[in-house]
């Protein structure tokens, strides 16, 4: 049918995708900091933690099996999964949030007037409101710290996991500006790159010869939920001997 | 169109249609003649040609310009500023749909309302032959007169049927 | 004992009577009017103050983005939904019953869709740019979302809310002439802005009467789709337990049962306090009653529809929902539920005795409302304390700036609804007059029957 | 005539110099946009290599600053140690950077109940003269465990120039008795290289490496090749421990024991033929392990190779620590994979001489110089690096010993326990602020010395320790021979001289700067030293393992049932990282729980206690009592209760004292505080054969209070028999479990 009338959203250059290796990740937490430093994420304190008013971009969710002494436990690290059918986007009556042709999951911060609509219908809960006025729980000089490249988000909005869209964007100037193509690995995401067991690997998914395409095609590969048919564009390899 | 109006007041709808009658009978036009009244009777009951109305077509025009507005509204403005949405096209009809719907529903109604007031000549602020007493539940028979002496004929023809008070405007 | 519509009397003492209300004021009204206003300005003050501090002074938070406040919203807008609904159905239906009734129903719903339509604004995190979803030229580059069911919500409100003044405000206009005819100076002038100049012409009520038909016609789906669209704020998404199909009319024959069931209370407490007695008969109350338990059933049918698929299919995501409304915290508000919708109210109804007892009904339609609340918070909690992975479950509570704001409606329709009291007739007189004009006595053999002249 | 240009030259020195007198007492000096240095480029991001200074595993850091200001650590790529990861630690030096509740500049005080007041640099500085010059001899200098390298060693040289004992390095990690099991049996104390991404059977004892351990990026690195780094192998983890943690929740076999009984499953493995060597039923009763678990682990063992035995955490906490890393250590050598690809490596020495990491202190060096303090044979004392506080029990009273000191100055950046109870807190700069260099904590196959460059100006009136200790050394008579810390830092790597120089690795100093160091990875043909390129074994333990035996336990189990395990925590890492915000509200991974402390108890105590998550206990041990809320937590057996160590201080920064008047400025919301620290339940008992603090070897006993506890839970989820995960219809899809 005509474009017009097609669910196909438009394909860019890039698609970014991500590849989460169970059975690499030791549950050691580095992204989550990394995803704080990198992305001005705020400090709730602990009376908000604890009422669920954090900002965790990713976490690692950690699910217990069985009783002692048979106890299991996996970790998920868990953050946006920039979905190509994103049940979050179409529910937003102001566009705040929709899909870059490059596959992201975007959300703009200004368009956003806060009806939480994408977060209830998120199932992976992975965006987060600013409950309060972020910028004031940086007590000085803590703001000195804040990554000029990414806005320091206001009271009332949306926020959530942006793959580092700053860092693809200045890779990509960088990459155009020198009239070359943008290699694999180049960048990163600030959750990748803190990741010392690697468990973590961002790429482009159109580039057949990328680390994150190789590794979206392993036999032990499943996405979250997938029966939801949200087709996320983060795959997770399956821990164990599989 | 207020000079040279008789108005006849009648306690009941027996001698307010008494008094249409004796004006038909007085050579009045039919359409001269009207009866204010504070319930809805229907036009036989005074023995005068019934009322036409619009409404019924004006209604569906209006409903069909209301889808056709909602409709443009929606899949014209999406096209015009494209935002990719995940699994939604540009132009997604069955949500183009309800938006459609509604304002369809909503241009039917307004122009409706707005129709009816047309046609029922309000608001009017003009002094209009009227009667308080209407408002009690008597009839007014009012008869629009070409001359002072159709109005003279017309006083008498009314007050033969047997009207409280006749009173002459304009 | 045979109910019958009960005798009018004189077109002079209906006058009178009904329009009693609008010329004295008595010390309670006052009481009351004062006590709303308090009500509706604390409301108020909460909602200034949530938007000056931020939403966290509400209980909501991650995964629970919706509370209270959203089932205020569903709530209000059921209620709102039922007047105008109603009142269109009984005029299309011809049923003549309806004729004391109408305006107080289309009344509440003009009333409770008005507090309403504030809750999608309350409970923006932005309420300073609600004015980004309405689609207009702008310089911001920025566009509505027709594909949001909230955008929906918008233009749903927007028509029904348009459709329910008109559909209130014409049919009075020969009222508001009739109240301009009985008084003088300031007051008539305004009356006689209102009349907008009615004399009541062959052709003003030709016309009056085609539009009230075509508008009843049009405002009867438009009543049907809000509260269909509504539903969809939950049904399209993909959160287990919002996502089934059955919403809409689930949602729609819930309004009906709530907003009929505030009708009643409306109507008991206008009977008695504007000394309608002789309008508003036990008649009335009976026939409204069953319309009631016809709703209960209804409802109770698609409820149950709606648990049995979720109970036998037993998918995880809608097991864990279902469980903790039914064994876990939320066990008592199902049940208190269970209670108001059906369990009292559907046998109760049953009785002739009771629904003609008026005080009974008032108890139990407020009950019922009660029960409906609960039921909107039901359908708007559990889903979202229990959505997506367990790591972020987490129950909710309601902060004391959710309570006011849960007051804010309640006062804002009492206290819209006393000054309307004091505007506008509550009863349409010259609909109960055509009655009056149209009924008839007929002799069938020995016995004598009212009968209704087909004069419409 | 003036042109256009000149003004703008002229009014800009104007603006600078008005900016100047107004910023004075904030920052030491102002650059005008004029003189911007060629690499600050507004808007574009500079990178410098450099080390992180906030736990010993020597990571190489890429430090990212915009205009002046860091704004983010990266890993250095290809750094021997981190590879390019970096630590939540680690990321979080930037909030460590710019802590608000950083010391503005050097404080003092007359006396010691006073509060410290602001004081200038020339007086703090002739204050430490003095406090010096009256010293003499009786110095006494105590550093954290992350003063390593030159830093090190300009305090030894302070402390030979004055005759005194050379400083002291307090350890929160547990090194002693590591270090005295490793000479045991591979003839070296150095923690030698656990050649990971090759071996094919790794099995922990005490399971923390990969997070919390000594080098917790080191080792994760190492874990993500061990598992997927090649084709067709996937290494296997198993973890002996007490507690699930992380690296049990990763492992492919986890064998619970009881407290203190490590050795014996250790002992199982080396086989009953073996000296010492036991059975796996008698391993199975000594621990109270699953034994066919046990019986599993020594087929794989039997089977696999190369297979590495790595000790440490919970382990290190016992009274048997070192006698049960020796059996650790000794599985390594039956294995026969000492010196070979996929075993264990020794460490290589660093490129510079002088750089070698200082032995730690063990607890008993330093409870004899809490004995020294009280006899009042120290008349002056300086803190240096992380807060040695926490590396004490309460129940050590160092606090009492502190004030028969008559001078102690600290050094530390930012507040804490040592410099609430100094005259004289001269601010460290840090990390990011200053010159200096470090080296690993454990072997990681290279030689490697990291050198730390500013990245930025000092935020506030903070100087280099360096520049403090050679201008007071000057003043109190001893020229220590640099005029300041880039001096001397300059020259010690100067001392890589074209001879000495790596073969093919041209170092010069400006190369230094651009990389960040110098690694070089073939080990055994170093530069400097003497290499033995195996390890030397000493104690043959294939012949004769004495047993480990039983731990000993401070508290008597008929009042006192249940086992205090210490828990050290990725978010606190033994207090290093309590004071960081983004730390303290980071979930711990496994309890879920951020902010302060918390105690885990097995659901089935729960239930026979009546209590539940977030129910407060009050845990009381022979030596103080605490509150905390409880945690369910199905990992641990029932008579044992975990609690994370070093979450508060007393007198911390806003973020990690006991008690604060803190208000969270977004929302209003008080902030109580941390609450007391487990330290003050820990009882001051000694690891015998390394002198090391037996940290977890305290019994409590729990009471409900009936109250509920100030808790911070990121999850509320209670573990249920059968959690419903994500909805369950994927829970399979998470991990396909090879053994039972």
């Amino acid at each position: 049918m005509a474009d017009w009338v097609s669910d196909k959203s438009p394909k860019g250059q890039h698609r970014w995708g991500m590849v989460v290796d169970l059975d690499r990740c030791t549950g050691c937490s580095a992204c989550v900091v990394a995803c704080h430093a990198e992305n001005n994420l705020a400090i709730a304190g602990p009376t908000d933690t604890d009422e669920g008013r954090s900002f965790d971009w990713i976490r690692i969710e950690r699910y217990w099996e069985g009783d002692f002494p048979d106890t299991k436990a996996h970790f998920v690290p868990i953050m946006c999964q920039h979905c190509e059918a994103a049940p979050c986007e179409p529910v937003c009556p102001v566009y705040a949030t929709y899909h870059t042709p490059e596959g992201l999951n975007s959300m703009v911060y200004v368009r956003c007037i806060g009806t939480r609509f994408c977060q209830n219908n998120d199932p992976y809960n992975v965006r987060f409101f600013n409950w309060f006025e972020p910028a004031l729980n940086f007590a000085d000089p803590l703001p000195n710290q804040l990554n000029p490249d990414v806005t320091v988000r206001s009271r009332g909005v949306m926020e959530k996991c942006s793959f580092c869209v700053q860092r693809i964007r200045r890779a990509e100037d960088d990459a155009r500006l020198a009239g070359r193509k943008l290699a694999d690995g180049e960048f990163t995401t600030a959750c990748a790159q803190s990741c010392s067991a690697r468990a973590l690997v961002f790429g482009d998914l159109t580039d057949s010869q990328s680390e994150v395409s190789r590794l979206a095609e392993s036999a032990r590969r499943f996405r979250l939920l997938e029966s939801l048919g949200t087709n996320p564009v983060v795959y997770y390899l399956k821990g164990g001997q599989a | 169109m207020t000079s040279n109006v008789v108005l006849g007041v009648f306690p009941d709808v027996a001698g307010a249609a008494q008094g249409v009658q004796s004006l038909l009978a007085a050579s009045f036009p039919a359409h001269s003649i009207d009866v204010l009244s504070g319930v809805p009777y229907p036009d036989e009951a005074f023995g005068l040609p019934p009322q036409q109305s619009n409404l019924t077509k004006i209604a569906p025009v209006a409903w069909i310009i209301g889808a056709i507005c909602g409709f443009t509204l929606v899949a014209g403005s999406a096209w015009l500023s494209r935002l990719p949405l995940a699994a939604k096209p540009i132009v997604a009809l069955p949500a183009a749909g309800v938006i459609t719907y509604e304002l369809a529903m909503l241009f039917g109604v307004v122009v409706t309302a707005f129709f009816t007031l047309r046609e029922m000549r309000l608001p009017d602020w003009r002094k209009s032959p009227y009667h308080y007493r209407v408002a009690e539940g008597w009839l007014a028979v009012t008869v629009q007169c070409r001359d002072a002496m159709a109005a003279t004929g017309a006083i008498a023809a009314l007050k033969s049927a047997g009207a409280e008070e006749v009173t002459r405007h304009g | 004992m045979k109910l019958h519509p009960p005798e009018l009397p004189a077109d002079e003492q209906i006058n009178r009577d009904v329009l009693m209300p609008l010329f004295t004021i008595s010390w309670r009204w006052w009481v009351m009017l004062t006590l709303a206003a308090l009500g509706f300005l604390l409301g108020l003050a909460a909602w200034c103050y949530m938007m000056s501090t931020g939403m966290w002074v509400t209980g909501i938070h991650r995964p629970v983005m919706w509370g209270v406040l959203i089932a205020n919203y569903v709530f209000w807008v059921g209620l709102s939904n039922s007047g105008t609904l109603f009142s269109a159905m009984l005029r299309l239906a011809g049923a003549t019953w309806r004729r004391p009734i109408t305006r107080a129903a289309e009344a509440m719903t003009v009333f409770a869709l008005l507090m309403a339509a504030q809750f999608p604004l309350i409970h923006l995190g932005r309420t300073w740019f609600f004015y980004y979803m309405i689609p207009y030229a702008n310089q911001r580059g920025l566009w509505w979302n027709y594909a949001s069911p909230l955008t929906w919500d918008l233009t749903a409100i927007m028509s029904y809310l348009t459709g329910s003044l008109v559909y209130l405000y014409l049919p009075a206009v020969p009222d508001f002439a009739i109240v301009r005819d009985h008084c003088r100076g300031l007051r008539r002038k305004l009356y006689g802005i209102l009349a907008l100049g009615w004399r009541g012409t062959r052709q003003q009520w030709h016309s009056l009467n085609s539009c009230i038909v075509i508008l009843a016609i049009l405002l009867l789906p438009v009543a049907v789709s809000m509260h269909t669209i509504v539903s969809w704020d939950f049904g399209v998404s993909l959160t287990p337990g919002w996502h089934t199909s059955i919403f809409g009319p689930y949602f729609v024959v819930g309004a009906i049962y709530s907003g009929i069931a505030l009708v009643i209370t409306l109507l008991v407490v206008i009977r008695r306090v504007c000394k309608f007695e002789k309008y508003i008969t036990p008649y009335h109350f009976d026939k409204l009653a069953k319309v009631l338990l016809v709703a209960a059933l209804v409802w109770f049918y698609l409820w149950f529809a709606d648990y049995i698929t979720a109970w036998y299919g037993k998918l995880p995501e809608e097991k864990v929902i279902m469980d903790i409304k039914n064994a876990g915290p939320y066990f008592w508000l199902q049940l208190t539920m269970m209670l108001g919708n059906t369990i009292v109210a559907i046998p109760l109804l049953c009785f002739r005795k009771f629904r003609t007892n008026l005080w009974a009904l008032f108890a139990l339609t407020i009950f019922i409302n009660i029960a409906m609340w609960i039921e909107r918070f039901l359908i708007v909690v559990p889903s979202l304390v229990q959505k997506g992975p367990s790591y972020s479950w987490s129950i909710y509570q309601a902060t004391w700036v959710e309570w006011l704001l849960t007051l804010y409606p309640f006062a804002g329709f009492c206290m819209f609804y006393l000054l309307f009291a004091k505007l506008a007739p509550l009863i349409g007189i010259w609909e109960i007059r055509e009655d009056k004009v149209a009924y008839t006595t007929k002799k069938l053999g020995v016995g004598e029957f009212s009968a209704i002249a087909q004069v419409e | 005539m003036m042109n256009r240009r000149e003004f703008l030259k002229i009014s800009g020195l104007a603006g600078s110099g008005f900016l100047l007198g107004a910023c004075e007492s904030r920052h030491s000096r102002l650059k005008s946009y004029v003189e911007r240095p060629a690499h600050l480029v507004p808007g574009e991001p500079t990178y410098f290599a450099s080390a992180c200074d906030l736990c010993p595993a020597g990571c190489g850091v890429m430090v990212r600053v915009v205009e002046g200001r860091a704004i983010k650590l990266e890993g250095l790529p290809d750094h021997p140690v981190n590879h390019g990861g970096l630590c939540p630690l680690g990321q979080g030096g930037v909030q460590h950077q710019y802590h608000p509740d950083r010391f503005r500049g050097p404080r003092w005080r007359a006396n010691r109940g006073a509060v410290s007041e602001e004081t200038s640099w020339e007086q703090a500085i002739n204050k430490l003269a003095d406090g010096l010059q009256q010293a003499q001899g009786a110095l006494a200098i105590l550093v954290g465990s992350q003063v390593r390298g030159h830093r090190y060693g300009l305090l030894a040289k302070l402390a030979q120039a004055f005759a005194a004992p050379a400083p002291l390095l307090v350890d929160h990690f547990g090194l002693e008795a590591v270090r005295a099991a490793n000479v045991v049996v591979f003839g070296r104390p150095e923690i030698p290289t656990y050649d990971l991404p090759n071996t094919q059977l790794l099995m922990v004892f005490g399971d923390d490496p990969f997070t919390t351990g000594m080098a917790p990026t080191h080792y994760s690195w190492g874990y993500g090749l061990f598992r997927r780094g090649r084709e067709t192998i996937r290494g296997q983890l198993a973890v002996i421990s007490t507690r699930f943690g992380e690296a049990a929740a990763i492992a492919d076999l986890w064998i619970p024991v009881k407290p203190g009984t490590h050795g014996a499953i250790a002992q199982a493995l080396l086989g009953p033929t073996v000296t010492g060597g036991i059975s796996t039923a008698l391993a199975a009763a000594l621990t109270g392990a699953p034994e066919e678990r046990i019986r599993a682990l020594v087929e794989k063992f039997k089977q696999i190779r190369p297979a590495i035995a790595l000790g440490g955490g919970e382990v290190l906490g016992y009274t048997n620590a070192v006698a049960t890393l020796i059996a650790v250590n000794s599985l390594n050598v039956v294995a026969g994979v000492l010196g070979r690809p996929g075993g264990v490596l020794p460490a290589a020495a660093p490129p510079l001489t002088d750089m070698v990491p200082p032995p730690p202190a063990s607890y008993r060096e330093l409870v004899a110089l809490l004995e020294r303090m009280h006899a009042g044979k120290v008349k002056a004392l300086l803190l240096v690096g992380s807060d040695p506080f926490m590396a004490f029990p309460a129940a050590a009273k160092l606090e009492e010993a502190l004030a028969r000191v008559p001078f102690i100055a600290s050094f530390a950046t930012l507040p804490d326990d040592g410099a609430a109870s100094a005259d004289v807190i001269l601010p460290d700069s840090t990390f990011l602020e200053r010159w200096g260099d470090s080296t690993p904590l454990i072997g990681t196959g290279a030689s490697v010395a990291t050198l730390m460059q500013p990245a930025i100006l000092p935020f506030f009136a903070s100087r280099a320790a360096e520049d403090v200790i050679l201008e007071a050394a000057r003043g109190a008579g001893h020229d220590l021979g640099y005029a300041n810390a880039a001096a001397y830092f300059k020259q010690q790597w100067s001392t890589l001289a074209p001879d000495k120089q790596v073969p093919g690795h041209q170092s010069s100093w400006k190369q230094v700067l651009r990389t960040g160091g110098i690694f070089h990875r073939t080990p055994g043909k170093l530069p400097g030293r003497q290499q033995p390129s195996t390890l030397a074994v000493s104690e043959t333990p294939a012949v004769s393992l004495t047993a480990p035996g039983p731990a000993i336990f401070s508290g008597d189990p008929a009042n006192r049932p249940f086992h205090l395990l210490p828990l050290r925590s990725l978010k606190y890492r033994q207090g290093l990282a309590a004071h960081l915000p983004w730390l303290q509200e980071l979930a711990d991974p496994m309890s879920a729980a951020a902010w302060g402390g918390w105690i885990e108890i097995s659901p089935q105590l729960a239930d026979k206690l009546g209590v539940t998550l977030y129910d407060e206990v009050r845990v009381e041990s022979d030596h103080g009592s605490l509150m905390l809320g409880v945690v369910l937590y199905p990992g641990l057996p029932e008579n044992v209760v975990g609690v994370p160590l070093a979450y508060s201080r007393k007198q911390g920064t806003r973020y990690d004292s006991v008690n604060t008047d803190y208000v969270w400025p977004a929302t209003q919301k008080a902030d109580p505080g941390r609450g007391a620290d487990v330290r003050t339940l820990l009882a001051p008992v000694i690891e015998e054969r390394s002198g090391g603090w037996a940290w977890g070897a305290t019994r409590v006993s729990i009471t409900p209070t009936g109250r509920k506890a100030k808790l911070t839970m990121v999850s509320k989820q209670i573990p249920p028999q059968e959690s419903p995960i994500l909805p369950h219809r994927i829970k399979q899809e998470f991990k396909v479990w090879p053994i039972g």
